[in-house]
């Protein structure tokens, strides 16, 4: 251990020595900066290590030439401070080498002296237990910020070192008069000594007011609260990003550890309201003003911004929000874990920015194809900063949210809002970086300092996650399994030299835990709802893993590491006992399936994980409304304790609407489906999106009988699926792109599935558990057979093909079963899931349900039929004659599925048995149908029976095969062209294929039911956003006027505030 | 209409006029090089914007074929059909499709039947009516049709006359006397 | 696959018939003649008037049909020339057996008035085997439908072979048509 | 369950032989209404022998091959899954296989298998007259599914036979007394059904010359035909079963196809054609209103 008060003095000297001695040359220099650096950094580092280990248990106190604390000055060092301190120097160390490695326009001496009383500042000033000293530390931060922010010499930076100046003087001002009104106030300028004599009763006076004014005004100008931020974005955007980088990475979080801390002695008023009008005002507008951000430095400014907003709300609740218990607890880790990974992240993008050099975000195009390692940090940080599990940012918000009382639910709606804008511009920025585009990518500089930053980001984000499980006293086995989970797709990613390599070792670790969970029960007990979805995922999942490997070859290297990620974090959401697992691997499964779907569409993903964003915090906002008390971890069969509003409700809903693409929440899916991978499609469609119905099916059966209007809520809902069933399925027979109108249908079978959860009657829940299964099986065959003949054709254009079945004829096969069961004919699969569903619905008498859901299915032939000629009847073009049937793995997955949908078919037992089960285990005691002899299945209207029915079909076909066969002599097989054609001989199979827009008698009679009416409205709330960010964000004009008269708005403003003490 | 002669005799030279068997139809005679002027300075200024026809006569006794063509007026609802005389052995002129688009397919149709060639039609030797037609062109006068026709699908000789015709004609009379 | 198999490039087989039951189904195809709507001259005006009200052929069992395919009866109505021989030739090949062709009108037993026509083919039965010629310029629609009767008394009596007759001796009619018609652009074979 | 088989083939063949000679009538009266004379009406078996009789044939591939026996197929199931005689045990067929939604599934068997193979054939406009079907299908499915529900909710049944059951006792209690604005509905989808004019588009014989079979011929052409036919009669006893009260013995039955029938006939021979979405517009308009009077009350209810 060093005392704290030798990095002070070394740190002045060296920087003095520099100054000094900088005649004996570049090698002098930089080895005094290194060597101080390193010892300050060495120094603090076994502070905080002695302070980890509980080898100091006491925080140090450092008395100043003897002289004990109320006299002299001291320094503090407690954990706290010891950590901040270690953030600080590593992000100096790192943005130095980084400064360094670019080459400093400013003479070298000069920059690294103000960078060494950079640091020295800042230590002073999370060290200082003197409120004068603090001024003076301040004031040496303050002048080396200038001066290191000019040090561009270019004039953005001049400008916003000018600004800087001025405002920061403001700011000093400020502080030191506070310091002086308080010396005068309580003779005495030490911390603790102050805070001892100190209670609020004391604020009745007028004079203590007047300091923590002062103090607050002061210190909330240098955390750049709205609206007097101005300067701070100038200098995001102007100063050399490496200057940037220390500032918002480490010295800003100095200046808040000193705003804590001064609020904590000097315990100012109203604190909590200071801190949810500044906190939350800088936080919303920043990530709204970033929207429209051109400069993605600026952007990451608005960012850097926001964040700190974000810190003061939880710093103004940590301190005075009446907290208790686990929350208090809770409320300290988010603010560690904000502070971190900000530093961390920010710092990253801040070197990565300046490496690269490009400030349009527009000329970013392409950077994450170009450099995989580049993109790796871009992407970690990216993802980081926007709180994607299981990045540290996740934790710290989930920490943040779960912290909060419930009765600022608002502050949780609105803390959400932000997240999702933060997420919109910043992955709309990855959206642009993640485009394909060739070229050669150079930068200028090392790229170490930010493979560090991330190394510390992935470690802490691992220890975040740790902190989590063990606080929350969630599940072990949960977090267990998100270790495994990532574990897993690392090693696959570790592990998979080549494609090849990567689909055994996937198809392995899905296999082994598929083996695992029919082996061991202690994952899933009894057979119940959640074996039934795991078994789901399982089955699909190693099924359209098998069929990815011959379309593998163009993927990327992560694509099969985000898979096993996707389908392990459907396993786990299957498997987990209470919302909040729940919610993680929800999150988890949105994040890593948008990745995915980034490999592909790159708008369809950015509006996907939008879609998904609004879900899931919705889902958040939800389970917080859940939570109650000491009951911060709501668990699934713990809701029925309480009766709580039907909002709960809706929002958990909202995120399996999303999943389930559910109209008006459908918007992602057409393009998600249409862009996305084609080895992925199938997961996509046939498993994924039943994640949303096992999210519906315990919402229903766990919450929503405790909710008001739960009834309500269930009518609403079934009209919801029956419109979607109905509209989707209209918008499917318009489409031209085969993976589109399987899109569209996907959506529209889902909301079948919705309809039967809707009804919460045991058949409905069969209904929906039938077609759950059934979807997966023709579904899957569907996007993998159509996956296998993008592969094969290249294209997806529907019109580009045709005739196919000469050249596929078993893809022909099961692809025409898996059109008979989507159309839900008998004798196939597909039609005891819709004589369920009818049956049910009956039963409860939702009569225009029944109506909708009947036409829908109805309105489905003509997509049917679409697709089935389009790709393989009408006429085969020359380009495909030489084409191939699908490569084996696609077929074996193709007919394996068709024989399934036939054997259900004609057993339906096959899939009951198990729904059955299931649904028993969700307490009712039949399934809502018996059995009157074997294989006649009978509900309270009518009958069915699948047996007969199948062996009729087949039967009657079969003699009338052998009636035909006795025709077959005088029949032969004419050529492709040999057709009557008013006695003219056709030129090309083109002239005579009918396959562009088969429906367009039919769209002159639904025009405005197939207009984009959402869609267009989604649109024109988004444009109407960004017109008005893009107006109210000239609120910052650049000009040095308006932010002084902001900040004299803001001054009286805050005197108001705590002087009358209303709000 | 007269006035309208008089002026376009005024400009250029008129090798023979004549009025057709209606009071607005004239029948003009130009020399072949002043066609494209002649019927320029008709479609431009004196509002003949409609080309309904060119024809072509075989003149086999003066060794010319002659090319008529016919133009219509809507404003002043006057017909004026203007005829150049070409060399016979030499059969070529030039189009007129820079003037009136639709004279490409008169123009085909005259190659196709006259062989007369028209430089500057780019479609003019694809086929129109005749499909594969190698003969000589078969609305020249020289042409034996009947020769041809015999030559190439036959005649009727009386054996297929008594084997056929005849036996269906005499069932038919047969079928008729029987009701 | 190979490279282009637009068509089907096979010999019509020569067809066999069983003895049995063919009578009854003479009869049956005498009395459902479903005539493909083809007009190849100037007759096809009189065809309307025939299954219409007024001359109502349909109660033989004469009716149209659109597609080559399903109909018995090709009707060559007028005039034929070269370029409408090669329609000909494949709707007729294309049409299934047994099929029958009435040839209407004096152009189609010898060129009629166009008989000097150098577009004209004046032997149609060279080309294609006609069961029944229905002379007159134009007949009426009363001739064309004693032709029908006589056709059906053919078709009865089992001589309305010409389908026959065209298989057994496709190659003469081939070398007759490829005569005629230089440039044979439509498959060998027409299915 | 032999004799069971051995009666539904004999069901089938008069089936057939009724159909074909519902065709003919149908012939014989628009002839009649058109002044002419007009064919035998047992033209149509004649065209059937013809058709099968054909010596040659030509197929575009496998599902050309197949179509006609799917149609064949759908037809043959329709006609056994709806019971024909109430409370015979032989006349009620295989009605014990599933229940009207069934019925009203495998229906559209017949239709897929004829339009894949009519897409097969190559042709572009058999590959057309299917999705005019299919538009089409989507608009007179609207007003048969509202008579559908209603009856089912209202009678508390989907059973075609519990359906028949619940109309018995007299005239009155027929759906169509019961529910006449159900039944109105239902009847005007029924004319759609069948593709009668003014619904006829999809065959169109002046502009797609016969719409989907343009390719098929001879054999296939006959098991079409004869599927069609099976078809007809099948829905015909549908939708007696459904809104005349069903029958009780062959000769009612008889009777009230016949009317059916003749409703059919009559309406094809005065109106001209709809174009496809001015069908699919007719269909959501009038007839739902006319439902939904019914529905609604039943709804209330």
């Amino acid at each position: 251990m060093v005392n704290p008060v030798v990095i002070i003095a070394i740190t002045l000297i060296a920087a003095f020595s520099i100054g000094i001695f900088q005649f004996l040359g570049k090698k002098f220099v930089r080895g005094v900066f290194w060597l101080t650096v390193l010892f300050d950094f060495a120094a603090i580092l076994s502070i905080a290590y002695g302070f980890l280990t509980k080898a100091i248990k006491n925080p140090i106190m450092v008395k100043i030439g003897g002289f004990p604390p109320p006299i002299g000055i001291n320094l503090y060092v407690d954990q706290l401070s010891a950590y901040l301190g270690v953030v600080v120097f590593f992000i100096g160390a790192m943005a130095a080498y980084h400064w360094l490695s670019r080459g400093i326009n400013d003479p070298e001496p000069k920059a690294l002296v103000l960078l060494l009383l950079l640091l020295l500042g800042s230590t002073g000033m999370i060290f200082t237990q003197d409120f004068f000293n603090l001024f003076v530390f301040i004031e040496i931060t303050s002048i080396a910020s200038y001066g290191l922010v000019a040090s561009n010499l270019d004039s953005f930076s001049l400008e916003a070192s000018f600004k800087y100046i001025v405002i920061g003087s403001i700011s000093s001002t400020f502080v030191l008069l506070g310091a002086v009104l308080l010396y005068k106030f309580a003779g005495s300028l030490n911390m603790a000594d102050i805070s001892a004599h100190i209670n609020s009763s004391m604020y009745s006076g007028g004079m203590l007011i007047i300091i923590s004014i002062m103090f607050l005004f002061g210190l909330l100008i240098e955390l750049e609260v709205f609206p007097m931020n101005g300067w701070a974005l100038d200098i995001y955007q102007g100063a050399n990003p490496a200057v940037v980088a220390i500032l918002a990475g480490g010295i800003v979080k100095g200046f808040y550890l000193v705003f804590l801390r001064s609020a904590n002695y000097l315990k100012f008023p109203h604190l909590l309201k200071i801190g949810i009008i500044f906190g939350l005002s800088t936080y919303i507008v920043s990530q709204f003003f970033a929207w429209k951000q051109k400069d993605i430095r600026r952007l990451f400014g608005y960012s850097s911004v926001g964040q700190l907003g974000l810190l003061i709300l939880a710093g103004a609740f940590y301190l005075n929000g009446n907290l208790h218990g686990f929350a208090k607890k809770y409320m300290l880790f988010a603010i560690i874990f904000f502070v971190l990974n900000h530093s961390f992240s920010k710092s990253t993008l801040f070197f990565l920015a300046d490496l690269f050099g490009r400030r349009r975000i527009e000329e970013w195009k392409g950077v994450l194809s170009k450099n995989k390692l580049f993109g790796f940090l871009f992407s970690t940080s990216v993802l980081s900063m926007a709180g994607a599990p299981p990045f540290l940012g996740f934790w710290a918000k989930l920490f943040f949210i779960l912290a909060i009382p419930k009765e600022y639910f608002y502050i949780v709606a609105l803390v959400l809002i932000g997240a999702i804008a933060e997420i919109l511009y910043y992955f709309n920025l990855y959206r642009i970086i993640s485009e394909k585009e060739d070229g050669i990518f150079d930068y200028k500089g090392s790229i170490v300092p930010s493979l560090f930053n991330v190394f510390v980001l992935l470690g802490l984000s691992a220890f975040g996650a740790y902190k989590f499980f063990i606080l929350t006293g969630l599940d072990i086995q949960s977090g267990k399994f998100l270790a495994f989970i990532t574990i897993s797709s690392v090693a696959v990613f570790v592990l998979g030299v080549s494609r090849l390599a990567q689909w055994i070792l996937s198809l392995g670790m899905i296999g082994a835990l598929g083996f695992h969970v029919i082996k061991n029960t202690s994952l899933v007990p009894a057979f119940n709802i959640q074996s039934f979805f795991v078994y789901l995922v399982l089955a699909g999942a190693i099924m359209f893993v098998f069929a990815t490997y011959p379309l593998s070859k163009k993927y990327s290297a992560v694509f099969y590491p985000l898979f096993v990620f996707t389908v392990f974090s459907m396993v786990g959401i299957s498997v987990s006992s209470n919302w909040i697992t729940l919610f993680i691997f929800w999150e988890l499964m949105s994040w890593s399936s948008y990745l995915l779907i980034n490999q592909g569409g790159k708008k369809a993903a950015w509006i996907y994980l939008v879609m998904s964003a609004i879900g899931g915090y919705g889902m958040l906002a939800g389970i917080k409304l859940l939570s109650t008390g000491p009951n911060l971890i709501p668990s699934f069969s713990s809701s029925s304790a309480f009766a709580v509003s039907a909002w709960a409700g809706i929002l958990i809903f909202t995120a399996f609407l999303v999943k389930m693409g559910t109209a008006p929440l459908h918007i992602w899916a057409r393009d998600a489906y249409g862009e996305s991978p084609d080895g992925f499609t199938p997961l996509l469609s046939g498993v994924l999106s039943k994640m949303g119905v096992f999210g519906g099916i315990l919402t229903i059966v766990y919450l929503l009988p405790h909710l008001s209007h739960s009834d309500t809520i269930l009518y609403g809902l079934a009209w919801f699926g029956a419109l979607t069933a109905l509209f989707m399925a209209l918008l499917a027979i318009f489409q031209e792109d085969v993976k589109k109108v399987l899109a569209y249908s996907s959506i529209s079978q889902v909301g079948y599935i919705l309809i039967g959860l809707a009804l919460a009657t045991s058949l409905g829940y069969s209904a929906a558990l039938y077609h759950t299964v059934n979807h997966l099986i023709f579904k899957g065959l569907l996007f993998v057979a159509a996956a296998g003949i993008i592969y094969r054709t290249g294209t997806s254009y529907l019109p580009e093909m045709g005739g196919l079945i000469r050249r596929m004829p078993f893809t022909f096969l099961a692809f025409l079963m898996g059109i008979i069961t989507l159309a839900g004919i008998p004798p196939l699969s597909g039609f005891a899931g819709k004589w369920l569903l009818y049956s049910a619905l009956l039963e409860k008498r939702w009569m225009f349900i029944l109506l909708i859901a009947m036409f829908a299915s109805i309105v489905a032939f003509m997509y049917c039929y679409k697709l089935l000629h389009t790709i393989f009847l009408g006429q085969l073009r020359d380009k495909y004659r030489k084409t191939k049937e699908l490569p084996l793995p696609l077929v074996i997955v193709e007919l394996v599925l068709a024989g399934l949908t036939f054997a259900v078919g004609i057993k339906p037992n096959l899939i009951l048995s198990f729904s059955e089960k299931a649904i028993k285990s969700l307490g009712f005691t039949s399934p809502g149908y018996a059995y009157e002899s074997a294989h006649r299945i009978v509900s309270k209207f009518g009958y069915w029976n699948a047996y007969f029915m199948g062996v009729f079909a087949v039967g009657s076909f079969i003699i009338a095969l052998i009636l035909f066969f006795f025709a077959k002599a005088k029949i032969r097989k004419v050529g492709q062209l040999d057709i009557g054609y008013s006695g003219e001989v056709p030129d090309s199979p083109e002239s005579v294929h009918f396959g562009y827009d088969l429906y367009a008698h039919m769209r002159r009679a639904v025009r405005v039911f197939i207009y984009p009416h959402v869609e267009n409205t989604y649109k024109r709330i988004y444009n109407s956003l960004m017109a008005f960010v893009d107006y109210t964000r000239r609120f910052y004009t650049g000009d040095l006027n308006t932010y002084a008269l902001w900040v004299v708005i803001t001054l009286s403003f805050i005197f108001y505030i705590l002087y009358k003490g209303v709000f | 209409m007269e006035d309208l002669i008089k002026r376009l005799e005024s400009i250029f030279k008129i090798v023979e006029k004549k009025r057709g068997k209606r009071d607005n139809l004239w029948i003009l005679e130009v020399e072949k090089d002043s066609l494209h002027a002649v019927l320029s300075y008709l479609k431009d200024n004196e509002s003949f914007r409609h080309l309904a026809l060119i024809s072509c006569v075989d003149w086999i006794e003066n060794n010319k074929f002659q090319l008529s063509y016919i133009l219509w007026s809507y404003q002043k609802r006057q017909n004026l059909i203007v005829k150049i005389f070409i060399d016979r052995d030499k059969p070529e002129f030039k189009t007129v499709l820079n003037l009136f688009p639709q004279a490409e397919i008169y123009e085909r149709e005259i190659r196709e039947l006259y062989g007369v060639t028209f430089e500057g039609n780019p479609t003019q030797f694809e086929d129109f009516v005749l499909e594969d037609w190698e003969e000589m062109p078969p609305m020249r006068r020289d042409f034996d049709t009947l020769k041809y026709s015999q030559e190439k699908y036959g005649d009727r000789d009386s054996e297929v006359l008594k084997t056929n015709i005849r036996k269906i004609i005499s069932d038919y009379t047969d079928e008729w006397r029987r009701k | 696959m190979k490279e282009k198999d637009y068509f089907l490039d096979d010999r019509p087989k020569k067809l066999s018939y069983s003895e049995v039951w063919e009578k009854f189904f003479n009869w049956a195809r005498a009395q459902s003649l479903w005539v493909i709507a083809y007009g190849t001259g100037c007759g096809s005006i009189e065809i309307p008037p025939m299954v219409t009200s007024r001359f109502d052929a349909e109660r033989f069992g004469v009716s149209t049909v659109g597609t080559p395919r399903q109909a018995d009866v090709l009707i060559i109505s007028g005039y034929l020339a070269v370029k409408t021989l090669k329609r000909v030739i494949r709707v007729y090949e294309q049409m299934q057996s047994p099929k029958y062709v009435v040839g209407l009108g004096a152009c189609t037993v010898n060129g009629g008035m166009y008989y000097d026509s150098y577009n004209t083919v004046n032997l149609v039965d060279l080309y294609i085997p006609i069961d029944v010629y229905v002379a007159g310029c134009m007949p009426r629609p009363e001739a064309i439908l004693a032709g029908f009767a006589q056709l059906m008394k053919k078709i009865k009596e089992g001589r309305a072979d010409g389908w026959k007759q065209y298989i057994d001796n496709l190659d003469k009619y081939r070398k007759n048509q490829e005569k005629i018609i230089k440039n044979w652009k439509i498959p060998n074979y027409n299915w | 369950m032999w004799y069971k088989i051995l009666y539904a083939f004999l069901v089938t063949v008069g089936g057939l032989a009724y159909g074909l000679l519902l065709g003919g009538i149908s012939r014989k009266i628009t002839a009649r209404i058109h002044g002419r004379r007009g064919p035998t009406v047992f033209q149509n078996f004649i065209d059937l022998i013809k058709l099968l009789r054909k010596k040659t044939a030509i197929s575009h591939g496998t599902m050309f091959f197949l179509a006609p026996m799917f149609r064949l197929l759908g037809g043959v199931g329709v006609l056994l899954l709806v019971p024909i005689v109430y409370g015979s045990s032989i006349l009620s067929n295989f009605s014990f296989g599933g229940d009207l939604i069934v019925v009203l599934y495998f229906m559209v068997f017949g239709c897929l298998g004829m339009a894949l193979g009519a897409a097969d054939s190559g042709h572009p406009h058999s590959a057309l007259a299917p999705t005019r079907g299919l538009a089409q299908m989507a608009g007179y499915e609207l007003p048969f599914l509202i008579s559908v529900i209603g009856l089912a909710i209202a009678h508390k049944t989907v059973s075609i036979s519990g359906l028949v059951a619940a109309q018995q006792g007299g005239i009155f209690h027929w759906n169509l007394f019961q529910y006449p604005f159900l039944s109105i509905a239902g009847l005007i989808a029924m004319l759609g059904m069948y593709m009668a004019y003014p619904f006829s588009v999809v065959m169109a014989p002046q502009e797609i010359p016969v719409g989907p079979p343009t390719e098929y011929s001879s054999t296939f052409l006959s098991f079409m035909f004869s599927g069609r036919s099976i078809f007809g009669v099948g829905k015909y006893v549908l939708f007696m079963d459904l809104f005349l009260g069903g029958a009780t013995n062959l000769v009612e039955a008889f009777v009230k196809t016949f009317a059916l029938f003749l409703i059919i006939v009559f309406v094809t021979n005065v109106f001209p054609r709809y174009r496809t979405e001015q069908a699919v517009k007719f269909f959501w308009t009038y007839p739902v209103v006319i439902g939904l009077i019914d529905f609604i009350r039943i709804f209330i209810k």
